[in-house]
C-alpha cells in the first residue's frame, strides 16, 4: 500500500509545488525590475571605490614609495631630481597587471595617489592599457641625464 | 484552401492574368504554403523576443530592451539577421548530407501541421477529415530530424541527446495520441471543425469543463506530453544546456541552428492551438454566440504563456524520470480517462 | 528455455566534460566513462587554472600577498584574506583590536552569505532552473554593494589586512546591513519554495551522490559537504578563532527526513540553512561590536623571526580553509601552503559518481560547490 | 591575537614518542601546533599510529625547501574531528633525494595532496599508485616550488616571461591548415 500511496502523492507534490513556484514567479513578473541600464545611467560609486587611480602630480614628490608596494610592480616612474626642486617625467600604471588592492596609496607620504571611481578604460592594444599619468614634458639634455626611471 | 481556390479564377481575372484551369489548385497551394511558412516564421519571431521578454520580468530583468526603442520589439529580427550572416560551420567529421538534411526534417514535420490547424471556421488550409490524426502523424518527423542531426554531428553530446530524444519523443507519442481520444469519443469525429463545432454555446460546453473531468485530465496530460515532445523545460532534456551544453544541436550554426529555433517555437504555437482547439473550444468566445479567430488565438497564446512560465520556474526531469513519468504516470492516467469517457459514451 | 543471445555488445563512451562545459563551476575537466546514460567512472582534470600563488608568496613582502589571496577562493576573497592574515598574526606574534576582529566576522560573514547565495543559484542552474539564479543573484547583489560600500571592491576585496582591517566602516553600513538582514529572511524562505522542496528538484537530487561520513573523512572533505554527511564538524565552533567564541550560532548537519544523509540535497540544503546561520550571527555581530581601532599599530613591515611556524585553520564557505606559513627571518615568506577545501572537496568525486546517471554527475559537482581558483591556486 | 588555536595534540605527541622512541626525532611547538619531528623511514608508521589514535583527518600535505641546509621538509597536518585535536608531523630528508613513505593507504586524501606536493616540490612518495603532475601538465619541466626553479621564458610557443611579450600587437594568428 505504501508504494501505491507514494506513487500518488509523487504525482500530486508535482503538480502542487510546481505550482507553488509559478506563484512565486507569476508575483515576480509583476514586480519592478531590478536591472541597472549600464551605458544610460551610470553605477553610483561608494566614496571608497577602487577604480582607476587618480594621481595629483603636483603634490610628488618621486620617492617610489609607491611602486615598492605594488604587489605587481605595475607602476613605473621617472623622476628628475635637480636641488630641491622635482619633475615627474614619467608615471605610468599599467592596468593589464595592476589588480586594484589599494596597497600603493596607502604609503604614500604626500598623499598624492589615490584610487579613483572610474572604471572605463579598455583598450584594444595591451600598450593601451598603460596609462600616463605624469604631464608630458621636454627634457633637456642635462636632464636626460640625471633622469631616472624605475619600477620598484 | 478549397474556398481559396474557388475565388481564385475571379481574382485572377480582375488583376488580368490568365492562368490555366489546371494550374489554379497549384498556385493556390504555393500561396497557401508561403503564406504557413510566413506565419510560422514570423510568429517563432515573435515567440522569441516574447519569451525573453517575459523570462526576463520573471526574473526581476528587463529583457531586451534596446533594438527598436523601448521594449526592445526587433531584437529577434536582429538575432535572425545575425544568424543569417553567421558562418556556416560543418565540423570536419560530420556526415555532410545528413548534417544537412536535418533541420529542414525537423521544420518540415510542424510545417506540414500548420496545414490543418484550425484558426478560424474559414481560415484554415485544410480541413481534412483525419486533421488531428494527420497532425499528431506529421509531428511524429521531427523526432527522425533530431536523431539525424544528432548522430550526424559526430559529437558525442549530440549523440546522447538525440539518444534523449528518440527515448522522450517515442514515449510521449503515446499519452499524447491517447489523450486526445476522450474527445474524439465525445465528438465522434476527428476532423478538427467538427471537434471545434461540437463545444460551441459558452465556456461551460468547452470540453476541458465536463464533468466528470475525464477530458480536463487529459487536457492536462495532453499539454504535460505537449510539452515533452516540444523538449520543453521541464522535460528539455536532449538540450539540456548543464548537462549535455546543447544536446542535439550542439554542432549547428547559423542559419541552420534558426531551423531547429523555428521548430521549436512554431511547435509551441502548434501543441497550444491543438490544446485550445481540442479541449478549449477553439474559435469559440466565453459567452454564447462569440466566436472567432481572436478567441482561437488568445487561448494559444495563453497556453504558449503557460509554457513559458514552466519552463522559468521548474528544474529539468532526468531522463529516466521522464521516461518513467511517460510510461507511468501519463499514461495510466490518460487510459482511466480514456476507459471513463467510453462508458460515459456508452451510457 | 530459449538461451538469450548476448551479440549485442555495447562500448563505453568516454566522454570529455570540460574544460569547457557550463556545469563544471570554471575550467575543470572530468573525464566521464559512460555506459549510454550510465557513469562507469569520473576522473577530474585540474589545474587549467593553475598561477602557482604560494610561489609568488615566496617572493613578496607578507602585506602583498593579501590580493592574491582574494584571487585564490574568489567566491568568499574575504574568508581566504582572514586565514591568510590569521597565519602572518599568529607567526609575527601581532595582536588584532577588537573592533578589527568584529568586523572581519561582519565581512567574513556577509561574504559568506554572497558564497552561499551563488552556489544556491548555480545549483538552479545545474539542475535546470534558471530562475532562482536571478533571485539568488538578486541578495547577492545586496551583499556586494554592502563589501563594496566598505572597501571599493566587489569581488576581489582584499579588506582584511596583517593586524586588523582596512578602514573602519562608513557611518551608513550598520543600517544597510540592518535593513539587508530584517529582508533576507523572507528571501530564504521563497528560495525554499521555489526550488528547495520543488518535489522535480527533490527527485534530481534526494539520494544522488551519497557520501558517507566515513568516506568524507577519509578523503579530507570538510565544509557544508561534510556536514551534509552528519559529521557536526565546524572550525568556527570547534577551535573558535577572532570572536566566535562570544557568538551564538547552530552548526546545521545532514538529515535523514527527505532521504539518505549525505545525498547532494543534503549538500545543498546546509548552505540554505547556513544563509540563517550568517544572518543570526551577523544580528549579534550589529548588537556587540564596540567602538575602537580597527588596525593594530605598527604593523608596516612584518619580519617574522627566523624558523617561525604557524597553521592556522578557519571556516571558509567552502570548508577548512589552512594556512601553514614557514619564516626564515626575512620580509618574505619561506613556504605559504595554502590547504584550499574544495580541493580536498572534488577529489572525492570519482568515489561517489560510479554508477549514477549523466545529469548526475552534474549534480553532484554541484553539490560539492567547487571554485576552481581554490583548487588550482 | 589571543591563542584560541591551542596546541591539543601534546598528549598523542607525547604517547607517539613514548611508542617509537628514537624514531621521533624532536617534539616541537610552533604558535598553533604541536610537531612531531621524525626520522623519514618512520614517516608512515607514524601516521598509521596516529590514525589509530583517533585522527581521521589528513588535512595537507606539503614540502618545504631550504637550499642553504640543502634539506627538504615534509609537513602534514592532521585533525581529530571528535577530540578536536591537531598534530603536525615533521621529516627532513636531503633535497635532492627528497623521498618518503606514500600515506595513501591510510587516507584516500593522500592521494592527491601527494600528487601535488611531488608535482610543486619534487617530493617522491613511494608506493603512490599514480604519482602523476596533478596541477602543471604532464610534459612541465621542473618543480615550481624548489627555491632553485626558473620558469621557462617559453612553454610550447606562449610567452611565460612578461618581457617577452609584444605590447604594441597582438600576436599574429597561426594559418588554420
Amino acid at each position: 500500500m505504501t508504494a501505491v500511496r507514494t506513487y500518488f502523492s509523487d504525482v500530486f507534490m508535482g503538480l502542487w509545488t510546481a505550482l507553488v513556484g509559478m506563484s512565486i514567479t507569476l508575483r515576480y513578473l509583476f514586480s519592478k525590475p531590478v536591472t541597472e541600464m549600464y551605458p544610460d545611467v551610470k553605477p553610483r560609486t561608494p566614496t571608497r571605490y577602487r577604480g582607476i587611480h587618480v594621481f595629483e602630480e603636483e603634490k610628488c614628490i618621486g620617492c617610489y614609495v609607491c611602486a615598492k608596494a605594488c604587489p605587481v610592480d605595475c607602476i613605473e616612474i621617472g623622476v628628475v631630481r635637480k636641488g630641491k626642486e622635482i619633475k615627474i617625467t614619467k608615471f605610468d600604471i599599467d592596468y593589464q597587471k595592476c589588480m586594484f588592492c589599494d596597497l600603493c596609496c596607502e604609503p604614500c607620504p604626500a598623499h598624492c595617489i589615490h584610487m579613483g571611481p572610474e572604471f572605463e578604460k579598455a583598450s584594444f592594444t595591451r600598450k593601451g592599457t598603460i596609462l600616463q599619468f605624469a604631464t608630458p614634458k621636454t627634457l633637456t639634455e642635462e636632464e636626460k641625464k640625471v633622469e631616472k626611471v624605475a619600477r620598484k | 484552401m478549397s474556398e481559396l481556390a474557388a475565388v481564385l479564377p475571379g481574382v485572377l481575372e480582375k488583376a488580368g492574368w490568365s492562368v490555366p484551369g489546371g494550374l489554379v489548385p497549384v498556385l493556390a497551394m504555393f500561396i497557401c504554403a508561403s503564406i504557413v511558412a510566413a506565419a510560422m516564421g514570423l510568429s517563432a519571431a515573435v515567440l522569441v523576443w516574447a519569451e525573453r521578454k517575459l523570462a526576463g520580468h520573471f526574473q526581476c530583468r528587463l529583457g531586451p530592451v534596446y533594438v527598436g526603442g523601448k521594449f526592445g520589439w526587433l531584437q529577434s529580427i536582429a538575432d535572425g539577421i545575425k544568424l543569417l550572416l553567421k558562418e556556416d560551420i560543418i565540423p570536419a567529421d560530420a556526415d555532410r548530407p545528413l548534417f544537412r538534411l536535418a533541420p529542414y526534417l525537423v521544420v518540415l514535420g510542424v510545417f506540414l501541421a500548420f496545414i490543418a490547424f484550425p484558426v478560424s471556421e474559414k481560415l484554415m488550409v485544410a480541413d481534412l477529415n483525419i486533421g488531428i490524426f494527420f497532425i499528431l502523424a506529421v509531428l511524429t518527423l521531427e523526432v527522425f530530424g533530431v536523431i539525424l542531426a544528432g548522430w550526424a554531428s559526430n559529437n558525442k553530446w549530440a549523440l546522447l541527446g538525440a539518444m534523449r530524444a528518440a527515448a522522450q519523443m517515442v514515449s510521449y507519442e503515446i499519452p499524447m495520441g491517447l489523450a486526445i481520444l476522450p474527445v474524439v469519443v465525445e465528438a465522434q469525429s476527428l476532423s478538427l471543425k467538427s471537434i471545434v463545432a461540437a463545444q460551441s454555446g459558452g465556456m461551460l460546453r468547452w470540453y476541458v469543463f465536463q464533468p466528470p473531468f475525464f477530458m480536463g485530465v487529459s487536457f492536462l496530460i495532453f499539454f504535460l506530453a505537449g510539452l515533452a515532445s516540444l523538449k520543453r523545460a521541464p522535460f528539455d532534456l536532449p538540450e539540456a544546456e548543464s548537462e549535455l551544453t546543447a544536446g542535439f544541436h550542439t554542432e549547428y550554426s547559423g542559419m541552420r541552428f534558426s531551423f531547429f529555433f523555428m521548430a521549436e517555437y512554431a511547435g509551441m504555437i502548434l501543441v497550444s492551438g491543438l490544446a485550445a482547439a481540442l479541449y478549449l473550444g477553439g474559435w469559440h468566445g466565453i459567452l454564447p454566440g462569440q466566436s472567432g479567430a481572436m478567441w482561437f488565438l488568445l487561448k494559444t497564446a495563453f497556453l504558449v504563456f503557460v509554457m513559458i512560465w514552466l519552463r522559468w520556474t521548474l528544474p529539468r526531469l532526468r531522463i529516466d524520470q521522464v521516461v518513467y513519468v511517460g510510461w507511468k504516470v501519463l499514461t495510466p492516467f490518460v487510459l482511466a480517462c480514456v476507459l471513463g469517457q467510453a462508458l460515459m459514451a456508452y451510457k | 528455455m530459449v538461451a538469450v543471445e548476448k551479440d549485442v555488445r555495447t562500448d563505453e563512451l568516454v566522454i570529455n566534460m570540460g574544460p569547457q562545459h557550463p556545469s563544471t563551476h570554471g575550467v575543470l575537466r572530468v573525464v566521464l566513462k559512460t555506459d549510454g546514460e550510465m557513469c562507469l567512472d569520473a576522473q577530474p582534470d585540474i589545474g587549467y587554472l593553475h598561477r602557482c600563488a604560494e610561489k609568488i608568496a615566496e617572493n613578496l613582502p607578507y602585506g602583498q600577498f593579501v590580493p592574491y589571496t582574494d584571487r585564490m577562493d574568489y567566491v568568499s576573497g574575504m574568508g581566504c584574506n582572514m586565514g591568510y592574515c590569521m597565519a602572518v598574526e599568529q607567526v609575527a606574534g601581532i595582536q588584532v583590536p577588537e573592533r578589527g576582529e568584529w568586523l572581519r566576522v561582519i565581512v567574513t560573514e556577509l561574504n559568506r552569505i554572497a558564497s552561499h547565495l551563488l552556489a544556491f543559484g548555480t545549483y538552479g542552474l545545474d539542475t535546470g532552473a534558471i530562475t532562482p539564479f536571478l533571485y539568488g543573484f538578486r541578495e547577492r547583489e545586496l551583499v556586494l554593494d554592502l563589501l563594496e560600500m566598505l572597501c571599493g571592491a566587489r569581488l576581489t576585496y582584499s579588506y582584511i589586512r596583517i593586524g586588523g582591517v582596512d578602514g573602519d566602516v562608513p557611518p551608513e553600513f550598520m543600517d544597510k546591513l540592518k535593513e539587508f538582514l530584517d529582508i533576507f529572511p523572507k528571501k530564504i524562505r521563497e528560495y525554499n519554495k521555489l526550488l528547495t522542496y520543488n518535489h522535480i528538484f527533490m527527485k534530481r537530487t534526494v539520494g544522488v551522490g551519497v557520501l558517507p561520513a566515513d568516506v568524507a573523512i577519509a578523503y579530507g572533505v570538510t565544509g557544508p559537504c561534510l556536514r551534509g554527511s552528519g559529521v557536526r564538524q565546524d572550525v568556527r565552533r570547534d577551535e573558535p578563532y577572532s570572536v566566535y567564541p562570544k557568538l551564538e550560532f547552530d552548526v546545521p548537519v545532514g538529515t535523514d527526513e527527505h532521504g539518505p544523509i549525505g545525498d547532494a540535497w543534503n549538500r545543498y540544503y546546509i548552505r540554505i540553512r547556513e544563509l540563517e546561520e550568517s544572518a543570526k550571527i551577523l544580528r549579534q555581530c550589529v548588537k556587540m561590536i564596540s567602538p575602537g581601532p580597527v588596525l593594530a599599530e605598527k604593523v608596516g613591515r612584518v619580519k617574522p623571526p627566523a624558523g617561525a611556524e604557524a597553521y592556522t585553520r578557519s571556516e571558509n564557505a567552502r570548508g577548512e580553509l589552512g594556512f601553514y606559513i614557514v619564516s626564515d627571518g626575512t620580509m618574505t615568506p619561506a613556504r605559504v601552503k595554502v590547504r584550499a577545501p574544495s580541493f580536498s572537496n572534488i577529489s572525492v568525486l570519482p568515489a561517489i559518481v560510479r554508477g549514477q546517471m549523466l545529469a548526475d554527475v552534474v549534480a553532484i559537482i554541484g553539490s560539492l560547490d567547487i571554485v576552481l581558483g581554490e583548487i588550482d591556486r | 591575537m589571543p591563542s584560541v588555536l591551542s596546541a591539543s595534540g601534546q598528549t598523542a605527541a607525547d604517547q607517539t614518542k613514548a611508542r617509537y622512541g628514537d624514531a621521533v626525532l624532536e617534539i616541537q611547538k610552533c604558535a598553533t601546533d604541536v610537531i612531531l619531528k621524525v626520522a623519514p623511514g618512520a614517516w608512515a608508521e607514524v601516521h598509521a599510529f596516529l590514525k589509530g589514535q583517533g585522527f581521521d583527518l589528513l588535512v595537507s600535505i606539503c614540502a618545504v625547501d631550504w637550499p642553504k641546509e640543502n634539506k627538504m621538509w615534509v609537513v602534514s597536518h592532521l585533525y581529530d574531528p571528535e577530540g578536536r585535536r591537531r598534530i603536525s608531523v615533521k621529516t627532513e630528508s636531503p633535497r635532492d633525494a627528497a623521498r618518503v613513505d606514500s600515506l595513501t593507504p591510510l587516507w584516500a586524501a593522500a592521494n592527491w595532496h601527494e600528487r601535488e606536493c611531488f608535482d610543486l616540490s619534487g617530493v617522491v612518495f613511494t608506493g603512490h599508485p599514480d604519482l602523476r603532475r596533478i596541477l602543471c601538465p604532464e610534459d612541465w619541466e621542473g618543480h615550481a616550488l624548489r627555491k632553485d626553479y626558473k620558469a621557462p621564458d617559453f612553454y610550447h610557443g606562449i610567452a611565460n616571461n612578461v618581457n617577452l611579450i609584444d605590447l604594441d600587437h597582438r600576436p599574429p594568428i597561426p594559418e588554420i591548415v
